[in-house]
């Protein structure tokens, strides 16, 4: 049984991610007054960089691309998408957030194996993001924790009877949502993957086959990322309201990120560091004074 | 088997055997040195708790006793099982030219003869004993490293001295006051004691010897020069080991003298004096954590880390609820197997390439690739990434910390947590991966005897990370011997107030994963296989990859944000030149060249001492 | 395996192919500034799935935009060499194809692919971008149709092109002062 | 001309005897000497604050025989410039350097040298700048032909029948 619902919640991920993904180009178009590539193009991307034959730096380069797959499929299997639960008893906010991690070591792993600085700089860049952004998301997604004793994600979304978290909890749902922008790698914090400046980052060696692997783990990453945040802050849902607020939430990150320049690297952590942290404090301060709404 | 203290004996002899069977053959001495060590392993796996031995008397009505508790037991096996794995990495390791191997080995057998003596002791006398014992056989060897080593070991010296000379006072003033020491007699005796404030002194000054040990905030500077400059192989067992020892005088500071009841509840449960501990902790994790991404030198990066990781295990230790405390004692075992395996690894790579510096060295994996896979399974393990081991203590701790609502705390632990990641991929990026330097294209990788233990260790953590059974186990009765409410966990399923999960899932869903990946791997057409100099270069042709290496300065943009940052080794190089300013004025003053001056102070003293009349 | 007997895969992946073609984002010549103009509200290449990847490890489709210096020349042909099979090359502007209005300089190429293998051609004193994506629709549809494979023509050939190449830069990797 | 150019000039005339001064601009002279006088003359402009050296560059009289060297100095101070020029012999094509004056020179001498075939002693860096594996005249001199070069290096794409002819026929230019 449980085997359905993983496969259930890995298709959910790779169809309607990439179809997200698809509309986002679509809005990123429309905002900058173009036509802009049909829903379906990403699927195209993703087979098409499938089909192709590229190189491999060493067997270090194709495992840590196998390691970051893997790692995203098994967090992406933990993650309850609204009421359909692959693991009722065992889906832990931090099991997830630090599962999440394999994927992002491997990746680490796999492309500064291919010998490339600019892949090292970016990789450095990219950590030193996720130092910044992962602090403030986890001290107020332990805020909400604290506050209804439960750290299992179901639970969490179950507990929220009466209204959704992110209206109890308002500056932790908007200390979240920075967070979030700052794990999808979105526009104002795509400092690893500048394209500009370091020639797209960790992908600087990417060919065909692994470009195409590496885009399904971005896709499964990004719906990790987004269902979290669905699931703690926005209510009881079943199924397909669960894929609306989804959808919702991406199409505001993407409108955010499609008119906002890139950030420099010490910028982003000094800003995660200072504005989300400090709210996330208050927010905390919030809860152990019981004030919430 | 023998008894506890015909082991001990054992070992003291041992090490003058050892020293001349390692000046006669440096292999047959130290693989004596690893079967003693294995055998002492053998007799603490199946002794059996609460068996008691008498050992010597020195004070009138007191007796030392050694007394087997599950505390002692769990701590003794984590670091025979740590020295033993190391011991059969010297065997080859031995032969490296610039240390005296006799003295080596003699002082580790002295030193483990010293760790066993601690673990087991059951008063606070007989363990201070057997702590300078190790205290002296590590100080011996530290000087053997390299040539910094020397200043190094005055300075571990030093601060181990404080620790265990403010434990030393802390034992006298119980005995004076109230003339027992064994533990179990102390804690009656505290727990009824009307004063809070000679509770608190006892308390704290016991604490300070594990401070001084572990690394922790005030005391944590000798840590940095100490595992920089130590002989490869003995800082594996120095920051795998000896640390623990550190934390096991927190652990019978925190829990066997049950601080909870001593002390009223200060915030959500947790007395005021664990409140300051585990705020000692945090500051040492954020010392750690930060001072790690900066530096360049491998050994020095892992042992900022081993200052972090003592702040968890006594923020673990500190919170005192059920989860906390395992998750502390959990800690305390990932952190000896990661810290000893990742500086095997060091040390492997030190005996290849002769230097420890990051931005020397560079693409060490293609050809030291078991090298790199212990060093990768052990930065999992150390940065708390779910497969292994490491996550479990980490998840612990987060969780005790959420249910007892410190969030300050909880903070802290993520950027610890976080900045582990960080600093832990700085070697991994630096050292292993990236562009092979020219002058490391022929090394080869480490012989098999050194490889053994490397590999054992990866089972062994992996093995742990997904059937923590046997460690939980250990912990429970632990829990039980000290009157927290033990964890309730089944097999592979770890259950919390909070939530619960089952390392058995996440290992099978991660591997499922794994196949997965594989699969689409597999389908798809298989990539041309490119060496390491065919890169994207930006269209330009280059020759001379070694610079084509991105290590120096890894992420010298969070650097810049704290160049600034407030160093304590500093502070003590001032306070200690302010004191030897003193004793040089002092000198001054007292020894005058002329005779006269001795005349004039010779009748100052014997005047006072008229005045005074004894 | 001649050029129109294709397995279903291939015929599937081509489809795929020309659908999503990736371009490098290196301009060699005064064409360059054309692109800008034709990915942008009013041209648009990329409702035809075309974008700039930063790599040539990414790339599907290298564009020679405009005369070739020998010393751009010896970079393209590594470049070219760095991106993954299948690849197709755009030659714009009648720089490429007879040496344009610089026939006669003793620094530039005057036919392209005597180096490296061309799929199209775009004729024009820099082509504006309305015969950019009209080039663009045509070197898809000869991808739809299989003809476009002049990777194909330069793996069979290597020999033929490599001797080209040397005989007009004298050697392709360069070993001079500034590169140690 | 601003008067301190004037009195530079005086100065210039007080060393060099029968001084070519030509005006070209308000603040822009021209100077014409001998190959021998140019280091004095350049070392009294540089005293005199024309301390940048815009560029050193050749023209090639091939009728006369003659490489003429043009020096254009430009003077921060008041905004002056002189272009100091002198004519050297074509086939010894040999000059002293400036390197010791403007460190700059030594890349502008290795240039000419490169496209000129000009040397200048005191330079020792006469290593190719710009072109890789030249095997041929330097490119710049008028007895190179750059067509010929082209024709035998980049081979050229034959046409089989005449284009550009049909071209004219199709705009109307002959009435073929």
């Amino acid at each position: 049984m449980t085997v359905l619902r993983v496969i259930a919640v890995l298709l959910t991920g790779f169809f309607v991610g990439l179809t997200l993904e698809g509309i986002a180009r679509k809005i990123m178009a429309r905002v900058q007054r173009r036509y802009g590539p049909p829903w379906y193009q990403n699927f195209i991307d993703v087979f098409k960089a499938l089909s192709k034959r590229g190189i491999s730096h060493g067997w270090i380069f194709d495992f840590g691309i196998l390691m970051a797959l893997g790692g995203v499929i098994a967090t992406l299997a933990f993650v309850p998408l609204g009421d359909l639960v692959a693991f009722p008893g065992l889906d832990n906010i931090f099991i997830i957030v630090y599962l999440f991690a394999v994927g992002a070591l491997g990746m680490a792993m796999g492309m500064v194996g291919s010998g490339n600085p600019n892949a090292s700089i970016g990789v450095a860049r990219a950590l030193t993001q996720m130092l910044g952004y992962e602090v403030p998301y986890l001290v107020a997604i332990a805020g909400v924790l604290y506050y209804y004793k439960t750290s299992s994600v179901s639970g969490l979304m179950m507990a929220q009877q009466d209204t959704w978290t992110l209206f109890k909890m308002p500056i932790g749902g908007i200390v979240a949502f920075i967070s979030l922008l700052g794990m999808l790698g979105k526009k104002p914090f795509d400092t690893p993957i500048a394209p500009a400046e370091i020639a797209s980052g960790p992908m600087v060696e990417l060919s065909a086959k692994y470009m195409g692997l590496l885009m399904l783990m971005h896709t499964f990453s990004i719906f990790v990322e987004i269902s979290l945040f669905v699931d703690i802050f926005l209510g009881i849902s079943n199924y397909l309201t669960f894929l609306l607020k989804f959808t919702v939430v991406w199409i505001i990150a993407t409108l955010i990120s499609a008119v906002l320049p890139r950030f420099r690297i010490e910028q982003v952590v000094k800003f995660y560091w200072k504005v989300p942290l400090s709210l996330a404090f208050v927010q905390v301060l919030f809860v152990l004074l019981g004030w919430v709404f | 088997m023998i008894s506890l203290t015909n082991l001990i004996l054992v070992f003291l002899i041992g090490s003058i055997v050892s020293y001349l069977l390692t000046k006669a053959n440096k292999i047959l001495g130290s693989i004596f040195n690893f079967l003693l060590i294995s055998y002492a392993l053998y007799v603490v796996w199946n002794i059996k708790v609460g068996h008691e031995e008498v050992l010597f008397r020195i004070l009138r009505d007191v007796e030392r006793t050694l007394k087997v508790t599950n505390l002692g037991k769990y701590f003794a096996i984590v670091s025979l099982i740590v020295i033993s794995f190391v011991a059969f990495f010297i065997i080859e390791w031995i032969r490296k030219k610039d240390i005296k191997p006799a003295a080596f080995n003699s002082f580790l057998l002295l030193m483990v003869s010293g760790i066993l003596g601690v673990f087991f002791s059951n008063d606070l006398l007989t363990l201070y004993i057997f702590w300078e014992i190790a205290v002296l056989g590590s100080f011996l060897i530290v000087p053997m490293g390299k040539k910094e080593s020397k200043r190094a070991a005055i300075i571990y010296v030093v601060t181990s001295a404080i620790g265990s000379y403010m434990y030393l006072f802390a034992t006298f003033s119980i005995y004076q006051r109230y003339g027992i020491l064994s533990f179990e007699q102390v804690s009656q005796y505290l727990a009824n004691d009307s004063s809070n404030l000679f509770k608190w002194f006892v308390i704290l000054f016991i604490a300070s010897a594990g401070i001084a040990k572990s690394g922790i905030f005030p005391l944590h500077t000798w840590l940095r020069i100490t595992h920089g400059n130590a002989p490869d192989a003995f800082s594996a067992v120095l920051s795998g080991q000896l640390v623990k020892m550190g934390s096991y005088v927190l652990a019978i500071a925190l829990s066997v003298f049950p601080t909870t009841q001593l002390f009223s509840s200060f915030y959500h449960g947790v007395p005021l004096l664990n409140y300051v501990l585990i705020w000692l902790g945090n500051i040492s994790i954020l010392i750690g954590t930060f001072m790690a991404i900066r530096q360049n030198d491998m050994k020095q990066l892992i042992a900022f880390s081993s200052i972090a990781n003592g702040g968890y295990i006594l923020v673990g230790l500190g919170i005192m609820n059920s989860i906390g405390y395992a998750g502390g004692l959990f800690h305390v075992f990932n952190h000896a197997i990661a810290a000893a395996m990742i500086f095997l690894s060091f040390a492997a790579v030190v005996y290849r390439t002769g230097t420890t510096k990051i931005d020397e060295m560079g693409g060490l994996i293609w050809r030291m690739p078991w090298t790199f896979v212990t060093y990768l399974v052990g930065i999992i393990s150390l940065a708390g990434i779910p497969p292994t081991s490491g996550f479990i203590s980490k998840w612990m701790i987060f969780s005790s910390l959420v249910s007892k609502g410190m969030f300050i705390t909880l903070a802290i632990t993520f950027i610890g947590s976080v900045g582990s990641f960080l600093y832990v991929f700085r070697p991994l990026a630096g050292v292993f991966l990236g562009q092979l330097k020219r002058k490391h294209s022929d090394v080869k990788e480490v012989p098999i005897i050194m490889l053994v233990p490397m590999l054992l260790f990866v089972i062994l953590t992996i093995l742990i990370g997904v059937y923590p059974k046997p460690v939980l186990d250990s912990i429970v009765s632990i829990e039980n011997e000290v009157g927290i409410k033990a964890i309730e966990h089944s097999g592979t399923i770890i259950k919390t107030p909070l939530g619960q999960w089952n390392t058995l899932t996440v290992f099978t869903m991660f591997s499922v994963g794994f196949i997965i990946a594989a699969i689409l791997y597999m389908i798809f057409p298989k990539g041309k296989k490119v060496d390491l100099t065919d890169q994207y270069t930006g269209g330009e042709y280059l020759y001379n990859y070694d610079l084509y290496h991105y290590a120096t300065g890894f992420y010298r943009f969070i650097e810049r944000l704290y160049d600034k940052h407030p160093s304590f080794e500093k502070l003590y190089e001032k306070l200690v030149s302010f004191f030897r300013y003193i004793g040089y004025f002092t000198y001054k003053l007292v020894y005058k060249t002329s005779p006269s001056g001795y005349v004039f102070w010779i009748t100052i003293v014997i005047l006072i001492l008229f005045w005074v009349r004894w | 395996m001649s050029t129109n007997e294709r397995s279903i895969w291939e015929k599937i992946a081509d489809q795929l192919r020309s659908k999503s073609l990736w371009m490098l984002h290196y301009c060699t010549g005064c064409g360059a500034i054309e692109l800008p103009p034709s990915m942008t509200s009013r041209f648009d290449m990329e409702r035809f799935g075309m974008g700039p990847m930063a790599t040539p490890r990414q790339a599907d489709i290298l564009f020679i935009t405009g005369y070739l210096s020998a010393k751009t020349l010896r970079r393209v042909i590594y470049t070219y060499e760095q991106m993954p099979e299948p690849k197709y090359v755009i030659g714009f502007g009648s720089c490429t194809l007879n040496g344009g209005i610089y026939y006669d300089s003793y620094a530039t190429i005057n036919r392209l692919d005597y180096y490296i293998p061309v799929d199209l051609y775009i004729a024009g004193c820099m082509p504006r971008p309305e015969a950019l994506l009209e080039a663009f629709n045509e070197l898809m549809r000869m991808i739809r149709k299989g003809e476009a494979n002049g990777w194909k023509r330069y793996k069979e050939n290597y020999e033929w092109y490599k001797q080209n190449q040397l005989r007009s830069l004298g050697e392709v990797f360069i070993h001079d002062e500034f590169h140690e | 001309m601003t008067n301190s150019m004037n009195n530079t000039i005086e100065r210039l005339k007080s060393i060099i005897r029968n001084l070519k001064v030509e005006e070209i601009d308000e603040r822009e002279v021209k100077i014409e000497i001998k190959p021998e006088m140019v280091l004095n003359a350049l070392s009294l402009l540089k005293g005199s604050g024309y301390s940048h050296l815009s560029i050193i560059t050749a023209v090639d009289w091939i009728e006369e025989n003659k490489f003429e060297l043009v020096y254009i100095l430009f003077s921060w101070n008041d905004g002056g410039k002189f272009i100091v020029s002198t004519k050297i012999d074509r086939k010894k094509a040999k000059f002293v350097t400036v390197k010791h004056l403007w460190p700059i020179a030594r890349y502008y001498e290795r240039e000419l040298h490169e496209f000129f075939g000009i040397s200048f002693e005191g330079n020792d860096d006469m290593r190719p700048l710009f072109l890789e594996n030249w095997d041929d005249l330097p490119p710049l001199r008028k007895d190179f032909d750059p067509m010929e070069y082209s024709k035998k290096k980049f081979p050229d794409r034959e046409y089989h029948k005449d284009v550009i002819h049909e071209a004219k026929v199709i705009r109307g230019d002959l009435n073929g």
